[in-house]
């Protein structure tokens, strides 16, 4: 069987209906399985599905690989904590203010966890056309860089038949699993997303399956009320959890700033000794802590509310 | 604070980067720019003679309002969004590099060799670097697609004959190199450093020193450097930095986040 | 008026393809809908035996809430997006079906031949055609991509040996020709006429009756009909259009503006 | 020079600073030169720019390839009217509600107006081809089709290096100018729509030139509170003309639906002869009125309120 016969098969059997599929963040943490390939969405410090990684190294899940156009402190998360094995993305490290995370540097200096570089173009045409049903598309970046050399194997090389001109093919990269974290999202798994919408339309239609958190579960009547803010459509995803401040201490847009002081703190606690300062930050809001509302009582309130009075739609200003 | 200048005028590095950069940008272009320096020079330009320049972020905005003392983090958060003319996903707007609709990136790096190949991936042998550093991000794009402006701490150690690992291509291996190589377009343009203005030669594509910064010589340049420069001739001396623009950079960034 | 049926019912030629191309569908399902006999087989089932049946319109429309008595005119306009659960770009709404996500799609057709092939294009000899259909439209994509189920009149003149232009593909040439093409899913499931229901051979891939409408004989199937059919064993009657189906689809559109 | 080399110098000498261009329907027209490939967006009878096409007929513009989506009465008008040579479209007919369309009939089969058939996917990839820098998109549909084969030497197929599957590639679309009509549009060119996009997103970014026709032309501030709903950037547009009722008789979402009644009143008078019907109609709705808002007081002030009545944001029932 072809792959795209294998792609086929795989998407008809999954249940496609209108149907309500709202789980408790722990149980849509129990549907990723070890050894997926899980994709991120969001960039950066924004929309990151934080609390369902949460959930999913409080799980103990092993040998993941992630995806993610960009890569911050989420990273640095699952790799200290022994869930990743592979970090494919195009940039990793905690924020630019913060300098190179050690904890990355760390782990993957250490070859304990493996960091695939590409370009964040590439990033996006690969989610991209695993959404279009297509093995490749086309790219005119990577060419002549060290960044493909490396990737040897991984892409191929084509005259095109049109113009004569090199182009490099990026493969479709099509994960297991894209967790997705969004402002608001009916039963069903309708999502409507505020403001920068990253990778989040393709990385949905890409996945096998797709788990979304959502600051708010909205009934499907004010879903179709405005029909062209829905990002991603119900038949897509497998299930829903609703989560408040579930992208903490990263950014949900309009709601919520990434807690800049958490931040500061984390950099701080990995930056001497990153192994055990890692340890002591999982320790403490990761495996401590008995559901994500805890997690956020230890984040504390000041720093909550501070990252919700910067949170706002700043269009309206 | 590393302040350097005149008797009655000083400015850190990074502010002169910046004014450098922003001198660098036309009245009219569409520039792809990160967070520090890059979106520093571009408002500056902005607001100082080029009103009708246009700002790209990787996160997916066009044509933000930026707001001075409230920099975003990162081109990523909703910051870079205030006022903005369109948002959208992040592989349409690193589309519009390959699509041509972008005139200059701004990039930064680790290294950069003589025909301004950059690298931001690794320090030491890729296999077991001594330093992983963060990678491409929309860099090697943005260097493969469009125009690049530089801007970069002028040390020895960055300025090296061939970088370890080439994340952002530049001339590859000079003359021809680059468009043999499949990129038809684009290439570095300028860097700029605390020293000089850099170029590249028309056909060895070798850097050269295109201009120096009031009171750097040559000799400086080349103790900073290396691998043997070229001259252009004639070689500019760089007006230094004047009065209006080191305060409209100063409003722009007032907790001195990204020019101290 | 064309009405046939029974003493007690009767029911036109379209309300007789409607209800049986109801019946069809299953609970579920993901259905790409044009306007006319589709839309309203589509919205029937949904609220006789298969209320989780997602509607997908060619104009870009998912899961839309169809008002009786206020259809659309075609796929592409603000009718259709009404309490949908989400409107995108037509090319978006078309690659659900490369992408797999569509269990099924409709088609009619001018003609349709042994192998399940479908020409919307050309009447005569292409280059210099009696007459000039409208097209395609998303019709050779939907036959490439899905399943497809066929509606449409049963007469001599539509049913022929071979289209004498292929718009959408259905078995090509019979056998595995299909799959050789580059075709690696989909293919047409049923042909619903008011004669008959038809399939195809699982191996040969050529056309045969799989079921007859009440009243209706093997001849006059064969009769309306340009080639020979294959007869599947056995051979089933359909139950006729129920009263709570014809008042259902009599309420969808009650000025029979599809139905007539 | 290659094909890309000459995309991106002809991109590069584009005025792509924010700077404002608006300019009377009749200076829009005067744009478009003889011979253009001119892209039409919306689809059938959804925000067809009709004013332009109607500035168009009336300048007398010739040998004007189009291409578009769905051509509804619009292609009617530009073949009947002798502007156009060729239509390069999915499906060309006024409506389903009114037969095959005996204008259309008429001219192409006469072979005085060509009409190249692409299906709806492949009209769609071309464009996003064109917007991407590419040279082609890959398609799985189109194979062992007549619509392939008559197109023979526009497509290639090849071989997928990473699956071996088959694919055709279909060569990217770049119309000179593309003419579109949006809801509301700012003085620089941000245009924002309502409701369905159809091929508009891909079209301004794949075509040389694009001109908007708006309902509304708004600020910039406006613009700028909703930078979510703008569907392409100023940078792309070259002018702006405000034209309200312009798409008429074909729709524009959320503010009026088809005129109905003189669609059906175009159908009836091309109905018994095309030649004569169309010239009647071009008379009485394109060459007498001296306006576009003559051509709306001509159609008049029943059918415009009808059709306004029926247009309403449907989502809000």
């Amino acid at each position: 069987m072809s792959g795209y016969e294998a792609l086929r098969s795989e998407t008809a059997l999954r249940n496609r209906s209108l149907h309500e599929k709202v789980v408790s963040l722990e149980a849509a943490a129990a549907l990723i399985n070890d050894g997926d390939h899980v994709a991120i969405g969001g960039c950066m410090m924004s929309r990151t599905p934080m609390a369902l990684l949460w959930a999913l190294v409080r799980a103990g899940r092993r040998d993941l690989t992630f995806s993610r156009s960009i890569v911050s402190s989420d990273g640095d998360i699952v790799v200290a904590s022994g869930i990743a094995k592979k970090v494919i993305t195009s940039w990793f490290s905690q924020g630019i203010v913060w300098g190179i995370s050690r904890v990355m540097r760390h782990w993957v200096e250490s070859g304990t966890a493996e960091f695939e570089e590409w370009s964040h173009l590439a990033m996006g045409l690969r989610y991209r056309a695993a959404a279009m049903g297509l093995p490749f598309l086309p790219i005119r970046s990577l060419m002549g860089s060290d960044v493909e050399r490396r990737l040897s194997g991984e892409t191929r090389e084509m005259v095109c038949p049109f113009t004569g001109e090199k182009l490099v093919l990026v493969p479709a990269l099509r994960p297991d699993v894209a967790i997705i974290h969004v402002q608001r999202c009916d039963p069903y798994g309708n999502a409507q997303i505020d403001g920068l919408q990253f990778m989040d339309i393709d990385l949905p239609m890409a996945a096998k399956r797709v788990i979304v958190t959502t600051e708010r579960i909205i009934s499907n009547n004010q879903i179709r009320r405005s029909p062209d803010r829905t990002k991603f459509p119900f038949f897509v995803v497998e299930a829903v959890a609703e989560v408040p401040y579930g992208s903490a201490p990263h950014e949900c847009y309009g709601l919520y700033e990434p807690f800049f002081r958490h931040m500061d703190l984390f950099a701080k606690m990995t930056k001497e000794d990153p192994e055990r300062g890692s340890r002591d930050y999982l320790q403490r809001f990761f495996y401590e802590p008995r559901s994500w509302n805890e997690v956020l009582q230890r984040i504390g309130m000041d720093d909550l509310l501070t990252a919700a009075s910067g949170g706002r739609n700043v269009h309206d200003e | 604070m590393n302040e350097v200048g005149s008797a009655t005028r000083s400015w850190t590095t990074s502010e002169l980067l910046t004014i450098m950069a922003s001198r660098a940008l036309h009245d009219g272009q569409i520039v792809f720019a990160g967070v520090g320096v890059p979106l520093l020079a571009a408002t500056l330009a902005q607001r100082l003679h080029a009103p009708g320049l246009t700002i790209l972020f990787e996160g997916g905005v066009i044509g933000p309002f930026i707001v001075p003392g409230d920099l975003p983090p990162s081109t990523n958060e909703q910051r870079c969004t205030r006022r903005a003319n369109m948002v959208c996903p992040i592989t349409d707007v690193l589309m519009l590099l390959q699509r041509g609709f972008v005139d200059v990136g701004f990039l930064g790096g680790a290294e950069i060799d003589r025909y301004g190949n950059i690298n931001t991936s690794f320090i030491g042998d890729p296999d077991h670097p001594k330093t992983r550093l963060p990678g491409s991000g929309g860099g090697n794009d943005i260097a493969s697609l469009t125009h690049v402006i530089v801007a970069m701490k002028h040390e020895k150690r960055r300025f090296v004959e061939r970088v370890q690992f080439v994340t952002s291509p530049g001339y590859l291996e000079g003359g021809a190199s680059r468009h043999e190589a499949g990129l038809l377009a684009g290439g570095p343009e300028v860097i700029i450093t605390d020293l000089a203005e850099l170029g590249f030669d028309p056909v060895t594509k070798r850097m050269r020193i295109e201009a120096l910064h009031p009171g750097v010589s040559v000799e400086d340049v080349e103790a900073n450097t290396g691998f043997d420069l070229d001259l252009a001739d004639p070689l500019r001396v760089t007006a230094p930095p004047t009065d209006r623009e080191l305060e409209m950079l100063r409003e722009l960034d007032p907790d001195r986040l990204y020019i101290a």
